[in-house]
């Protein structure tokens, strides 16, 4: 401490100031895009940590389970879940032309992507859907004998599967419902070529729940 | 301040309504307002919690049944703590201090997204009230513990799943609080505002604000487990369904323990403000206190597991997390050394706010050293789940944040009602808090290592003295709580107008009327200077303007 | 802002091409779950997931076009997923 | 202090020493300090600060000294700790149940008992294990804990060296009666406890032995419930005010008890001798509303001085009307 820096205030000129202040002053009224992104991105991790906490079960219950999880794997229906990967993905890409779209102002073109990319959502659902109902009917649900009877490794795997992919469905439905929303704007215009963050940042959205089950399906389909 | 001539014309926040009677507050976006909101409702729930706690402690005046019967103190203790830490101790300082203050320290208008701010005290009171909701009900409030364990808490019949919903809610408020920091932080500082010369009560939020959002969901997906467990028997954690119950303890910890660093990091940067404004100098060592904050917040991180230390997990997670405990403990004791250096040659004036926070040097670090027992294998395996324990976390929340939450409220107050407090008042009840808060707490540690274990009921009667003095000391502490609160209430209302800049401080909410004007800067400010450059101030011998 | 968007315009064709890439690479991994390989199946299948995300972050996510931070958030988040996931695996793994 | 049963619990109190030793100073440097510096640089005395931003050797110096102070007790610590995780080939091994909210101790030999029994001198390996929720097994005698956890089967090794009676603690919440879930652990000498697991000699031998062999010792149930629980009382009476299968113990506290007595009733004075009977002799008197099931004599099946301490068990902790 023998040799103590002593900070000098620093003047500054009047045309100083005001040459920063042009340049960096952003006045609040005005919509910040790059905000409302970072916003969203934060948004995207808690529920990229959400889903990781999810995963991290299952890489635990795996390891502890892993013939279990095997045989229990061979259950499901390896035809439905590649269709629905197939479905997901094409969503995406509709998803990311209606944003390529309404940045070059063609909102006919953005409206029937984004259209497209609900008939895919609600396509993914159905087959879900009927996924879900397939196991009820074998008797494979939550708390049932058929499954209470099985070994533990088989429960816990159904399980992770009921709540990872039920928990994924949930954000399908809320994405749906984020999507018909933006629907209206478009068609409203208040999503427009000149201001477009909503749409995008919905995407975002979407691109993370399909992502997600980008993961997903390997890890419960592709065992053997 | 030369400014505060000029803004003597704006309205300030409370006058300025945008809506007509309680309306002008539960739906005003106004930071400020915001602020105010969620400082009435914590306290609100806070005494709550308060009574719980003091209730608890009669019944531990003697062994067996004091006051209520086991079941009852068992659901106590369990809304003691959920209370205290959901709803009191992780939102405070950021939605109360954090909301009012961030703006403006990085001259802003607002937040960036005023109205997800709203909706982040919506969801708190929401949150809140499913908490306290299950006292009323069918079935009995919720007696797992804050902790919430399984399979205990898949097996009680007590209500609780409605307060694990509190609690996911309370989360989803605290993430959302904490984007909306993040992104005002990254999107709307002054010109001139670089990073490094932002405030470091602004860093400390910065980097609580990446904790609650990156840390958050994780615990928030074990309650929903929990929950879909309880309702629906999927198999998850239940080991009669071949779950694994240590890795809900995973996940618990997983987000619990970087959340005590959620409730100190704010309050060590309202330190870091206090401490140069009363000695009226540069803070020593600005980046490394800044860099701290964001070392504490990563590291925070890697040492969950060090609540687990007898749950029974491998022998090699026991060493490692044992390790990166240890490893944790510094960056918080080179705040403290820095903190101490700032005394070093400053020119000292000795106030309320001053006091407070050299009573929390003394008790976090004694708080923060006995983390190090704990930390250490050979003696947490045997104090922990222990008062030993307890005693440690009231020193690190109590004698940390909340003691904090005392100062920011002592020094902010002018800044917050225009009004001034009672000095000599204040400074009163400073040693009753100190020797009542020691008895309390202090005779626990003893305790504790003697080997009387928590959450119990009931005790064995050589634990009986150490437990009446500890009594004691609660009412002691509760006074000296009654003399400080029942100032600041009374100077709410009585108290003298305050100046702009009563304390002579340096950082941007000292440059603005008291209080502040709706919009807070009248022009956006241009930086041109580090927080804490008191060159100028220094320059006429008699600080105060 | 609107500047910011206008320079990063995308080709559709380029959206097509990482979609084409995707549904490949989807069929790759079902082809290749067939096979028997063993105690590498998981981790193939895990590299196959890795890149398709990393296609659909960096182009339809548009994080390879975006600023700097947005990259820099991204790897702390990461970062911190990969931290919770080594640190469990000292317990589970050594039990 | 509270006694230390072994050379590992005298280690641990080395290693607390050695962490609060090193917390004590450094808390005194920081509050002196802290204290001298607001004297010295008071704004009367040193109306003018000066403005030091930092100084870069300083600043290392107390990150490093930190570092290598807590590397120390790390693995000091560690190195304690290791004795209670690694098992020695010559361990004996003993199963710990636990369940709410009592315990069971499983011998080798298929030998099972409420309290537990070790020889000294000789490690024990604990395999513990739960039937319902969390516990965790405590013996502060020993400075250790190890959580029982159900669907998993926990260990740890502690070697007894002192002869005597040590509480053995429940130290995870497990609802209800969790502070009650006390029993006791003794400790004798390697000849008798062998004598004792091949049934040539009865528990209570081994309670006399320690009594009269270990200083300091005290009643083996000092007042907790432990017996309670471990001649299982509390299956139909309950702690606190729950109808149990019985009447509960906190009913104890009204001034009488409304008593049937040979199918009339009466009312009687709750005082020791009231208990007394009614454990002896439970039919005789049987409280309003509980005639339906009669509680199992408990004449021969526990001694005297068992009968005693229950006795003024309950009446210092339930009986308020004290004559
Ligand atoms: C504000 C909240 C807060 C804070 C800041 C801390 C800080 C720390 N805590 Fe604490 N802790 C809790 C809240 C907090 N804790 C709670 C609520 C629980 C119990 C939960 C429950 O079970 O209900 C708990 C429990 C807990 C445990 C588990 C105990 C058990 O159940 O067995 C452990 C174990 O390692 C621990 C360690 C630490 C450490 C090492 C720090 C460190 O960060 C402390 C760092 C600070 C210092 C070290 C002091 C200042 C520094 C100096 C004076 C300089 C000298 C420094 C060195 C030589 C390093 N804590
Ligand atoms: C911040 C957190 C906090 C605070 C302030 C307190 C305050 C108190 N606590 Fe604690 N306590 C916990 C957090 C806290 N507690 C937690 C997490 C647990 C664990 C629960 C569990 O095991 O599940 C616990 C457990 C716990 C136990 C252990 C129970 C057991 O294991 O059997 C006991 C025992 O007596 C106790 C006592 C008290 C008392 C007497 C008070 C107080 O009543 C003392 C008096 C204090 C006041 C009268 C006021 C203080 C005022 C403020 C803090 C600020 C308000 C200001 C503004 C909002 C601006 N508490
Ligand atoms: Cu058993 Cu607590
Ligand atoms: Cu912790």
């Amino acid at each position: 401490m023998e040799n103590p820096e002593i900070s000098t205030p620093i003047a500054i000129s009047e045309s100083e100031k005001t040459e920063q202040a042009r340049h960096l002053s952003i006045p609040h009224q005005h919509k910040d895009a790059i905000g409302a992104k970072i916003g969203m991105w934060l948004f995207l991790f808690t529920e990229l940590l959400l889903f990781g906490g999810l995963f991290l079960l299952y890489m635990a219950y795996r390891l502890q389970y892993t013939k279990d999880f095997v045989v229990a794997a061979s259950e499901l229906n390896l035809v439905l879940g590649t269709l629905n990967t197939i479905i997901l993905l094409t969503s995406s890409l509709t998803m990311a032309l209606s944003i390529a779209a309404i940045q070059r102002g063609k909102k006919k073109l953005s409206v029937a992507m984004l259209l497209a990319t609900i008939g895919f959502a609600l396509a993914f659902l159905v087959i879900k859907y009927f996924e879900w109902t397939a196991k009820f009917h074998h008797g494979i649900a939550p708390n049932s004998p058929e499954l209470l009877s099985k070994p533990n490794g088989e429960i816990i795997f159904y399980g992770m599967y009921y709540s990872m992919t039920g928990l994924h469905a949930l954000h399908v439905i809320i994405g749906m419902i984020i999507l018909l929303f933006m629907l209206v704007f478009l068609l409203r215009g208040s999503i427009s070529k000149n201001d477009y963050i909503k749409l995008e940042n919905s995407g975002l959205y979407w691109h993370l729940v399909d992502l997600i089950w980008i993961f997903l399906f390997p890890l419960f389909y592709l065992l053997h | 301040m030369a400014n505060g001539v000029l803004a003597e014309r704006l309205e300030n926040y409370l006058e300025h309504k945008t809506h007509k009677g309680i309306f002008a507050w539960i739906l005003s976006t106004d930071h400020k307002r915001i602020g105010i909101l969620y400082l009435v409702s914590m306290v609100t729930f806070f005494w709550v919690g308060v009574t719980l706690g003091f209730l608890m402690k009669l019944e531990m005046l003697t062994p067996g049944k004091t006051i209520v019967d086991a079941q009852t103190y068992n659901t106590f203790f369990t809304l003691h703590g959920i209370i205290m830490i959901f709803l009191f101790i992780i939102p405070g300082i950021p939605a109360v201090f954090g909301n009012f203050f961030l703006p403006i320290q990085i001259g802003a208008r607002d937040v960036a997204f005023p109205r997800l701010n709203l909706l982040s005290w919506y969801l708190y009171i929401i949150g809140g009230l499913f908490a306290i909701a299950s006292l009323f009900l069918q079935g009995g409030p919720i007696d797992t513990g804050w902790t919430f364990y399984v399979p205990y808490s898949i097996r009680t019949t007590t209500n609780v799943i409605l307060p694990l919903l509190g609690a996911f809610i309370l989360g989803f408020s605290s993430i959302l609080t904490g984007l909306n920091f993040i992104t005002t932080v990254h999107r709307l500082r002054a010109p001139g505002m670089t990073f490094f010369r932002m405030p470091l009560f602004v860093w400390a939020l910065y980097a609580t604000a990446w904790i609650q959002v990156v840390a958050t969901p994780v615990v928030g997906i074990t309650i929903v487990l929990v929950i879909i467990e309880r309702a629906l028997h999927v198999g998850i954690f239940d080991p009669a369904l071949g779950g694994d119950p240590l890795l809900f303890q995973h996940l618990f910890w997983i987000y619990s323990h970087p959340a005590v660093y959620i409730m100190i990091l704010p309050a060590m940067g309202v330190v870091s403000e206090i401490i140069p404004t009363f000695a009226r100098r540069t803070i020593f060592g600005y980046k490394v206190i800044a860099f701290s904050s964001l070392a504490i917040a990563l590291i925070g991180y890697f040492v969950w597991a060090h609540h687990m230390f007898s749950s029974g997990m491998s022998n090699t997670s026991r060493a490692v997390f044992s390790l990166l405990t240890f490893l944790v403990a510094v960056p918080s004791g080179v705040k403290v050394f820095n903190w101490v250096a700032t005394l070093y040659k400053g020119s000292i004036e000795l106030r309320a706010p001053l006091i407070y926070v050299m009573m929390f040097i003394f008790l976090f670090s004694i708080g923060g050293l006995t983390g190090l027992v704990l930390g250490s294998l050979a003696t947490d395996v045997h104090v922990t789940d222990t008062y030993f324990v307890v005693a440690h976390f009231h020193y690190v929340m109590f004698g940390g944040t909340a003691i904090i939450l005392f100062a920011a409220l002592h020094y902010w107050f002018p800044k917050m009602f225009g009004k001034m407090y009672y000095e000599k008042l204040a400074i009163w009840a400073t040693p009753f808090i100190f020797i009542g808060f020691n008895m309390l707490y202090f005779t626990m540690f003893i305790l504790g290592y003697n080997g009387m274990p928590r959450r119990y009921w009931s005790y064995l009667p050589e634990y009986q003295t150490l437990h009446i003095i500890s009594t004691v000391g609660s009412w002691i502490l509760i006074a000296g709580l009654a003399i400080m609160f029942g100032n600041l209430i009374y100077s709410l209302f009585k108290g003298k107008p305050a100046e702009a800049n009563p304390w002579g401080g340096v950082t941007l909410e000292w440059q603005i009327p008291s209080p502040p004007p709706a919009e807070n800067f009248e022009e956006i400010p241009v930086v041109n200077h580090g927080p804490y450059d008191f060159s100028i101030i220094n320059g006429n011998s008699d600080g105060k303007s | 802002m609107e500047k910011e968007h206008k320079e990063h315009l995308i080709p559709y064709g380029t959206y097509f091409l990482v979609w084409l890439s995707l549904i490949s690479l989807t069929v790759l991994t079902v082809t290749v779950a067939g096979i028997e390989l063993g105690r590498i199946a998981l981790f193939v299948a895990l590299a196959i997931a890795f890149v398709k995300s990393t296609l659909v972050v960096s182009y339809f996510m548009h994080i390879k076009f975006d600023d700097l931070i947005f990259r820099i958030f991204l790897l702390v988040a990461l970062v911190t997923l990969a931290s919770i996931f080594i640190l469990t695996a000292t317990d589970i793994f050594f039990r | 202090m509270f006694v230390s049963a072994s050379n590992y619990a005298k280690n641990v109190d080395s290693v607390m020493l050695y962490i609060i030793g090193i917390s004590v100073a450094l808390l005194l440097i920081i509050t002196f300090a802290m204290i001298i510096f607001v004297i010295r640089y008071n704004r009367k005395k040193n109306p003018i600060a000066s403005q030091i931003e930092g100084n870069k050797t300083l600043e290392v110096v107390w990150i490093i000294i930190p570092v290598a102070l807590v590397l120390t007790m790390f693995f000091y610590s560690f190195s304690v700790y290791k004795e209670s995780r690694v098992v020695p080939p010559n361990a004996m091994n003993v199963k710990v149940e636990a369940k709410m909210w009592a315990w069971k101790f499983y011998y080798d030999n298929g030998k099972v008992t409420d309290t537990l029994f070790l020889p000294a001198g000789r490690p024990v390996k604990f395999n513990i294990v739960s039937q319902d929720v969390n516990h965790s097994f405590y013996i502060p005698a020993f400075r250790i804990k190890e959580d029982a956890v159900p669907g998993r089967e926990n260990y740890m090794v502690v070697k007894p060296e002192q002869i005597g009676a040590f509480d053995i603690a429940c130290a995870e919440y497990c609802g209800l009666n969790h502070s009650l879930m006390y029993t006791r652990v003794y400790v004798v000498p390697e000849k008798e406890f062998a004598q004792w697991l091949n049934g040539e000699v009865d528990d209570d031998y081994l309670r006399k032995y320690v009594a009269s062999h270990s200083e300091g010792y005290k009643d083996y149930l000092s007042g907790s419930y432990a017996i309670l629980f471990a001649k299982g009382c509390v299956q139909c009476h309950n702690i606190d005010e729950r109808k149990g299968i019985g009447p509960s113990f906190p009913e104890l506290r009204r001034q009488f008890a409304r008593v049937n007595v040979g199918g009339k009733d009466t009312t009687v004075v709750i005082d020791k001798e009231y208990l007394r009977e009614s454990i002896l002799y439970p039919e005789t008197m049987i409280v309003k509303g509980y005639e339906k099931q009669a509680m199992p004599s408990m004449l021969n099946k526990i001694k005297d001085e068992e009968l005693e301490l229950i006795v003024d068990l309950l009446y210092s902790n339930f009986v308020k009307n004290k004559q």
